[in-house]
């Protein structure tokens, strides 16, 4: 099982290195390579589903590339650095996430004229280290490969955007560069801590660091009774987490980005890239800080609320597709804040729904709006409607993805969403009523696009026969994400059963 | 002293080095003197011949315990260890230095000066005495005064940042040796072995005297070193020396100083390091911060690189630093920490004087504006250029993200968590100018008009085959060290610091 | 032998530095600013000298420092004389504030 | 019996998916499938129908795991009970001739696979929604019905009113639905279960709490809630601004989803949650209160209103008042009854209204019709016949079920109630008999269309004529005669539990006082619009009311003034925080770097004595900090 990880992560890898190295091909070569290795990811995903025991507690298919050793890095001993990857429920659902959406970043997104290599050298950096991001057993590797996505990205977006590209990649590089040095100072200054409170040997490791946080498994349980973390480290960790997330107010950078960067880019950020934040705030903070997630609960719930509505109101009041799509993706991460937040395991499975979730619907939306847009050559509201008319199958595409969005029962939002409220209803009744107003806002403003893009009449007679309705070569990758949307929503207990041994995982304690 | 006694004191093992590269010098000094100018090319691969010799015997020093001979000199750890990494930065230097000797149109009599600025800085690195100490320091710095005046393109420039270079280094000399002076009169010793059995009751008795001659030593060196505030007349001597110099006086003579400075402040201060090393970690903040808050600005790329090897220098002080709270078992941690990010320093530095160079040489650019297009017209030599600058900035998959990684960990380790954060937040600062940089490269050339041109001249930019080994030497270092960072800190590892 | 105060030998040299200093920090000649950094460096050999006798473990040592020192500071000040012949040449003037055609 | 259960939602399903993916067929085709396939529904739902009477207190169930959440597990199945078992049929038996009558309506329409595909979805989900074992189904098929409902009142989105009733449907129901959603939600947290079933055991027993709410304030809220999620799906006061609007849908829709069926899931919701319900005294009286309210109300601007259609859907929130003022006040099965009844001859006056539309060439505006009984007997008969239902008039089947209700407010004491109903059913008379005599009666007002007006073919008027059937009889199924048959049949189930019938003898008083005041209301209106009298002028007296009633109670400008535009503007607020605030602040950012930079760099003067100084200021700095640290300062 672990040689299917490998596979996983080292196809973009190899196809990272391959599309460096080779000379001048043609773009069509370039872009071959890619679509063939990053195939390869998705078929291991897929066969790693097919492996994995929910039932275990341990994480799988562990992959272990001894690295290198910090020499005397605490009290004169070194610390061991490795490349250590492997899955649990959580990993395997955001792998998978990110497996799709890179594949279909790779199979159906235009590459610009004369940049074929140039993209599919960094979406497959890109890929690897998402990968990386999502499987890493160790706070080095995280950091590791958050650190290859911010640089990978940061070029993707420089090269591929369609407007404004300087700004909308220096800001992300500068906002998600200081996310970055949230996370490494709280991660390292959490393993620093927590091992000199154990006086046990430094460790990076994921499970060590588990158990020492619970408590429990160590050699020596007497000494190691139970960890909590500091509240600056929580804290660090936290704003780490907000600007990664894109949480109001540290989330400038998202719109821009999502509004100038190229479909594919767009898709890898926020189909992506925004999940890594509640990823580790999961991961790090429910699995080996709870005690401070417990403390800060009434911050994560605020924040988390405020977003939902910030986001819902600025989604409301967008003039454009990628506007609404960026920030009704902020609403949806606000959602996760406060179900994580809670603190019951419950919401925190919702959480964990959501995120995959609101990645596929986020890609969906982005991938029909460039189909769109590569018809009408906007997203702007004032210029578009009726095009139901011209185009039947993509408003269709469009109206499921808004459906998506609010979060209608049988797509896949809605089973987050109703788990983040049945914790939240249990813990913060009053912030999960606010938040109920989120639920309406959400219909408020996906029907408000629909109806101002899709429904209404079609005046522009000449426009209408330039506009052909997408063919199947284009709508295909759209109806399997609406497939999987719906599978999600409709069958919902393989994806639930993965992500109820993660949550386990995360809370032995039980919440 | 017998001539018995001299000889039995390893001379061979702690100097053997050191005279190889003398010896080099002198023979290469009286050759360029004799030599016709058509042979310039043979007399730099003689100096960088010798550079190997002296490897080679210092290879072999390594494997011998280490010696003190003349109570002066000493083959330990940190001897042996920087001794490598400034033969292999003057290997580099003189590799560059071979291209850019045709180009700049130097005079003839610079590969020897080269070779004695290393002769200096080994004495720098090896020495336990003040005195032999001093005058590694001012070999090294009296060589590279001269250095940066040679560059005849520019020649205003050349001399003005020699000037500059020449004065505050005279008043850094001043300031240290008068501090140095007073440690000799409150301890009568000049060897530092000696000094660091004192170190306690100097603290303990004259603990006044003691930190005044601290922080004069310390400013002294830190304009040897370019710490801010005394870091002004870096920009300038760099924007004038040769492209080679250049990368000298920002590696080797950094290396060396690096490594006397620690051996200087930890020997005579350790006593009082709890109290004194504060203000080291200070000046490191402070360094970091306005580094690369002036390089923020910059356009001119020399003058970038200049502020850059300024923050650079604040990143690498942080170990220093840490002496102040570190207890003695995490000491070698803080020698890994700076011999680490010294080599990745080097290569990163190096790699990009080297494209630099054929910058300016090829294309005429100086300017950051003139970087426009450069990836599309040289992809080669701009993903190099890329990778400097994305070591530099500290980017994973270079040796950079994983040197400050590493000085991080120390940070937390020994309690000055602050620092490291600081280190962290100014490298988010520099994305700022080097991911600029990146994306000029990128940005498509603008419409010209007339002397606007510059930098812009069509087709690739000739790579010759010197520098295309410099540049190349460097990536492999700068990807190796980020990619199997074990090749070097496992040796670290193992290494007896002290 | 007159016996010579520990105090007034290191004041004369601080102040010898200072003037040092402060010569070199304002004298318009860039003759005179070498010339002043000479004499903070001389400032620095009396503190050697004095030091050798009068220290707190006296010793040869300080001469010997003091004797390097100045041979040092001597291949120092040519270099820079060198330099400010060079500049002259160029610039036609010896002032320090002609020598800023790099700036910010 | 349950796999019989199973298969009553899937064939319409099957003729959805069947019509979705072959569009290019003809419209024909997609009405045969979807009737065709309808019918074994219709069949089993009357088989199920008579298995449960045959069992009295039998509940089929059949679930399979659905989620698994580390609390507990949530399934998904079917459940039946006499409850489900007659909604079954009332949904499967009006769809069936909904679809029927839709070939004919919508013959020339070129999107016809996609009507019938949407329609089956509905019909699936309202059956799904019917069979649901749990809350939590329901809201899953609940919403799925409010999206169909979207779908279908968007039918045409080309126009604007068309597209913007659509999002108004959906918004405005998920208002209430965010209610229902929230009450489920606590429901499930405190029972540790979704299935309602469980809910009142445990609210008898007291368990039933929050960590936060402790029991009686638990069930009390959670019942309100869901109580809104009923209000808004059956647009009762003051979410019924959407139904009206909801009319620019095609018609046929207007009788099945915004009449008979999906408006009905309200008052199905608190029939089915009618156990939990009775153990909260609040909301019970709540729910009764805005039944008999919104009943008033909503028969109050139906007497003015210009538009058939609107004319009816007021109608539709009128009755689907009644019905929970019949639950409010206990009387459980007179609701359901209700429910039965008003399902088929709402349906029969929407799809006559269709007709009369389809045959007027699509004009909906009572003042240009008038003088139709001749071209369209048959629609004109039927249409009576729903008239004189919905009025209340013996035998119809409307006098049965809406007598009960009252029947029941009256035997229950409660005056306040009876008199809003009572005055409601005056008014309800009055407006359905305006609307015939201004359509049927009297000279046509508009004498091109009526020339071309004509019956609709054999497809509109079968299910017509059925309908009519059994707007005329049905109410036969729950009198004295046969023992209150439908009664004894709700409550002879188990879940939920049975309640003590509402009144057990024949409430002679209460029906002639309600039969008197229909024919009061039909005698008003034959006497202000009968024999083709047409629009009457209003006495000025009676101006600002008429004004009033015609503007709706201006409840939807106050909604537009206070809630849209609110939102709007803090949208809007919002919109400017982000772009200009945030924005900025992120700029200022950049430019204090940028700036402080600059500064920064005016430091490099060039002049060698600068930087000495620098240096030399930097030195005096440490000194002097070293001498207050060793005085002890720092």
């Amino acid at each position: 099982m672990a040689f299917l990880l490998w596979i996983v992560l080292f196809a973009p890898w190899i196809g990272f290195l391959a599309t460096a190295l080779l000379p001048r091909l043609s773009d069509r070569m370039y872009q071959a390579i890619h679509i063939v290795l990053q195939s390869v990811a998705l078929v291991a995903v897929g066969a790693l589903w097919s492996r994995f025991h929910p039932a275990s507690s341990h994480y799988q298919a562990v992959v272990r590339l001894p690295w290198f050793s910090f020499p005397d890095a605490w009290h004169g001993a070194n610390l061991t650095i490795g490349l250590n990857f492997g899955i649990d429920g959580l990993s395997l659902g955001l792998l998978s996430l990110a497996a799709v959406v890179l594949w279909l970043i790779a199979v159906s997104t235009r590459v610009p004229e004369g940049l074929g290599k140039a993209r599919a050298m960094w979406v497959q950096l890109a890929s690897f280290a998402v990968f990386a991001t999502f499987t890493a057993l160790n706070i080095f590797t995280f950091l590791l490969a958050i650190e290859v996505t911010l640089f990978a990205t940061f070029f993707l977006l420089l090269r591929l955007s369609e407007a404004d590209s300087q700004r909308t990649a220096i800001k992300f590089l500068l906002y998600r560069g200081v996310a970055s040095v949230f996370l490494i100072v709280s991660l390292v200054g959490f393993a620093f801590s927590s091992a000199a409170t154990m006086a046990e040997p430094l460790t990076l490791g994921y499970q060590q660091l588990a158990a020492r946080a619970q408590g429990v498994a160590t050699a020596n349980a007497a000494l190691s009774a139970h960890y909590s973390a500091p509240q600056w480290i929580f804290l660090l960790l936290l704003l780490g987490v907000f600007i990664e997330e894109a949480f109001v107010p540290l989330h400038n950078w998202f719109p821009d980005a999502i509004k100038n960067a190229d479909t594919g880019t767009a898709m890898l950020v926020g189909g992506v890239l925004t999940k890594t934040g509640a990823y580790a705030l999961l991961r790090f903070g429910v699995g080996m800080m709870p005690a401070d997630v417990k403390i800060f609960t009434y911050v994560l719930a605020t924040v988390g609320i405020g977003n939902l509505l910030y986001g819902a109101f600025a989604a409301w009041s967008a003039r454009d597709w990628r506007r609404l799509i960026s920030f009704s993706s902020i609403s949806h991460m606000g959602l996760v804040l406060f179900a994580i937040g809670t603190m019951q395991a419950d919401a925190i499975q919702g959480a964990m729904f959501l995120l995959v979730s609101s990645g596929l619907i986020t890609s969906l939306l982005l991938l029909t709006t460039s189909r769109v847009k590569a018809r009408t050559l906007t997203l702007e509201w004032r210029q578009l409607s009726g095009l139901a008319k011209p185009l039947p199958i993509l408003s269709g595409f469009l109206l499921f993805g808004a459906l998506a969005t609010l979060g209608l029962p049988l797509t896949s939002g809605f089973i987050g969403e109703f788990q983040s409220f049945f914790g939240g209803f249990a813990v913060h009744p009053t912030f999960a009523f606010i938040g109920l107003l989120g639920l309406i806002l959400s219909a408020v403003y996906s029907l408000t696009a629909i109806r101002k893009t899709t429904f209404g009449p079609f005046t522009d007679r000449a426009a209408a026969a330039a506009y052909e309705d997408a063919r199947m070569a284009e709508w295909w990758p759209i109806a399997l994400l609406t497939m999987l949307v719906l599978f999600i929503g409709i069958v919902p207990y393989p994806l639930g059963h993965v992500f109820l041994s993660a949550v386990h995982r995360l809370l032995p304690i039980g919440g | 002293m017998s001539l018995a006694t001299l000889l039995q004191a390893h001379l061979w093992t702690t100097m053997g080095p050191l005279f190889v590269v003398g010896m080099t010098a002198i023979v290469v000094m009286v050759l360029e003197l004799f030599l016709p100018a058509a042979s310039r090319k043979f007399i730099v691969l003689l100096a960088a011949l010798g550079v190997v010799v002296a490897g080679v015997v210092l290879v072999h020093t390594m494997s011998v315990p280490p010696e003190l001979s003349l109570d002066t000199m000493v083959s330990d750890g940190l001897a042996t260890v920087s001794s490598m990494l400034l033969l292999a930065t003057g290997l580099l230097v003189l590799l560059l230095h071979l291209d850019v000797n045709e180009s700049e149109e130097m005079p003839r009599e610079s590969s020897f000066l080269l070779l004695f600025a290393l002769v200096g800085a080994l004495a720098m690195v090896t020495a336990v005495n003040l005195v032999a100490l001093y005058i590694g320091l001012e070999l090294l710095s009296v060589s590279s005064y001269v250095l940066v005046a040679l560059r005849k393109r520019h020649r205003q420039a050349s001399v003005e940042g020699s000037m500059k270079y020449l004065v505050m280094g005279g008043i850094g000399s001043a300031v240290f040796l008068y501090g140095v002076s007073f440690i000799y009169g409150l301890t009568g010793q000049t060897s530092l072995y000696a000094l660091a059995q004192a170190s306690l009751s100097l603290w303990q008795h004259d603990a006044a005297i003691a930190v005044i001659a601290f922080l004069l030593i310390v400013v002294g060196l830190g304009i040897k070193l370019s710490l801010v505030p005394f870091h002004m007349w870096t920009p300038d001597a760099y924007e004038g020396a040769p492209s080679s110099v250049a990368a000298l006086i920002s590696t080797l003579s950094k290396t060396a100083t690096f490594a006397l400075a620690l051996r200087v402040l930890v020997y005579i201060f350790n006593g009082g390091a709890h109290d004194l090393f504060p203000y080291i970690a200070v000046l490191a903040a402070i360094t970091m911060l306005a580094g690369n808050w002036l390089a923020l600005t910059q356009h001119n790329l020399r003058r970038l690189l200049a502020f850059s090897s300024v923050a650079q220098a604040g990143y690498l002080l942080i170990p220093i630093a840490l002496f102040g709270t570190a207890s003695v078992r995490e000491w070698p941690d803080l020698y890994d920490n700076l011999l680490f990010y010294l080599a990745v320093y080097t290569f990163l530095t190096i790699g990009a004087f080297a494209v630099l160079h054929l910058l300016e040489h090829h294309r005429d650019v100086t300017m950051a504006d003139g970087l426009t297009g450069f990836a599309k017209k040289s992809p080669w030599l701009a993903a190099s250029f890329i990778v400097f600058l994305l070591g530099l900035a500290g980017m994973p998959l270079t040796g950079g993200f994983v040197g400050k990684f590493y000085i991080f960990t120390s940070t937390v380790q020994t309690g000055v968590l602050w620092l490291g954060i600081v280190l962290f937040a100014t490298s988010v600062l520099s994305f700022f100018y080097y991911f600029g940089l990146i994306r000029t490269m990128f940005q498509s050339p603008l419409p010209t008009y007339g002397d606007a041109a510059q930098g812009q001249a069509e087709g690739r930019t000739p790579v010759p085959v010197a520098t295309g080994i410099v540049i190349a030497l460097c990536l492999f270092g700068t990807v190796a060290l980020g990619v199997v960072p074990g090749i070097l800190l496992h040796p670290l590892a193992l290494v007896q610091w002290f | 032998m007159i016996h010579m105060p520990v105090a007034s030998l290191l004041a004369l040299a601080a102040v010898l530095f200072c003037i040092g200093l402060y010569g070199a920090l304002t004298k318009r000649n860039l003759i005179m600013v070498l010339v002043s950094i000479e004499m903070m460096l001389s400032a620095v050999n009396i503190n050697l000298v004095t030091f050798s006798r009068l220290g707190a473990a006296p010793n040869l040592t300080g001469q010997v420092f003091a004797l390097f020192s100045i041979t040092v500071a001597a291949a120092e000040i040519a270099v820079g004389f060198a330099l400010v012949l060079a500049f002259f040449r160029l610039r036609k003037s010896t002032e320090v504030k002609d020598a800023d055609s790099q700036k910010k | 019996m349950s796999m019989l259960a199973l298969l009553v939602p899937l064939f319409p399903l099957l003729a959805g998916v069947i019509s979705f993916f072959f569009r290019r067929l003809p419209g024909a085709f997609h009405a045969t499938i979807s009737v065709v396939l309808l019918i074994p529904s219709v069949v089993f739902a009357i088989v199920l129908f008579l298995y449960v009477h045959a069992h009295p207190g039998v509940v089929l169930r059949q679930v399979i795991p659905w989620l698994v959440l580390p609390s507990f597990s949530i399934h998904v199945g079917i459940q039946v009970n006499a409850l489900t078992a007659l909604m079954l049929v009332i949904v499967t038996f009006v769809s069936i001739l909904v679809f029927m009558f839709s070939y004919g309506y919508l013959r020339t329409d070129e999107r016809l696979s996609i009507y019938y595909s949407y329609l089956n979805l509905f019909v699936f989900s309202m059956l799904a929604l019917v069979l649901s074992p749990n809350l939590l189904q329901l809201y899953l098929f609940w919403e799925m019905v409010g999206l169909c409902s979207y779908l279908l009142v968007g039918y045409w989105f080309a126009k604007p009113e068309a597209a913007r009733a659509a999002r108004k449907s959906f918004v405005v129901t998920r208002i209430g639905d965010a209610g229902l959603f929230a009450g489920i939600l606590l429901l499930g947290f405190a029972a540790g279960t979704f299935n309602d079933a469980d809910y009142s055991i445990l609210a008898r027993h007291g368990t039933l709490a929050l960590p936060w709410l402790s029991e009686p304030y638990l069930v009390t809220l959670a019942t309100l809630l869901i109580f809104i999620g009923a209000v808004g799906k059956s647009a009762q006061l003051p979410l019924h601004v959407w139904l009206p609007d909801a009319m620019e849908g095609p018609t046929p829709v207007s009788a099945l989803i915004h009449a008979a069926t999906m408006v009905a899931a309200g008052v199905y919701l608190v029939a089915r949650e009618f156990p939990l319900f009775a153990e909260s005294h609040v909301t019970m009286t709540v729910v009764a209160y805005v039944g008999a309210v919104t009943a008033l109300f909503a028969s109050l601007i139906a007497i003015t209103q210009q538009d058939i259609k609107r004319v009816i859907a007021y109608s539709t929130v009128s009755q689907l008042g009644y019905m929970m003022l019949a639950l409010g006040i206990g009387a459980y099965a007179d609701g359901v009854f209700h429910l039965f009844t008003h399902a088929f001859f709402k349906a029969l006056l929407f799809l006559a209204a269709g007709s009369v539309i389809h045959a007027l060439g699509g004009t909906q505006d009572l003042a240009l019709m008038g003088g139709l009984r001749r071209k369209m007997p048959i629609t004109f008969y039927t249409f009576l016949a729903g008239a004189l239902a919905l009025s209340g008039i013996f035998p119809f089947a409307g006098f049965w079920s809406k007598d009960a209700i009252l029947g029941a407010a009256m035997a229950k004491g409660d005056w306040v109630l009876y008199l809003l109903g009572l005055i409601a059913a005056f008014c309800t008379a009055f407006y359905i008999f305006r609307v015939v005599f201004l359509t049927f009666a009297g000279a046509p007002r508009d004498e091109d269309l009526h020339a071309h007006a004509h019956e609709g073919g054999w497809v509109m008027t079968v299910p017509l004529v059925i309908l009519g059937l059994f707007a005329t009889f049905a109410g036969f199924i729950n009198t004295p005669w046969n023992d209150d048959f439908l009664s004894r049949f709700l409550t002879a189930t188990k879940t939920p539990k049975p309640i003590p019938a509402s009144y057990s003898h024949w409430p002679l008083t209460s029906m002639a006082i309600s039969l008197a005041v229909g024919l009061c209301g039909i005698g008003l209106a034959a006497w202000m619009y009968g024999g083709g009298k047409g629009f009457r002028k209003v006495p000025s007296a009676f101006k600002p009311w008429y004004a009033l009633s015609r503007n709706k109670f201006y409840v939807d400008e106050v909604y537009s003034w206070t809630v849209v535009r609110g939102g709007k503007l803090l949208a809007a607020l919002v919109d400017l925080v982000d772009r200009y605030l945030i924005e900025g602040l992120t700029r200022l950012v950049g430019l204090f770097f940028y700036g402080i930079g600059n500064v920064l760099r005016y430091t490099q003067t060039g002049q060698i004595q600068t930087y000495g100084t620098f240096a030399l200021v930097g030195l005096v700095v440490f000194l002097v900090v070293a001498v207050f640290r060793v005085g002890g300062v720092f």
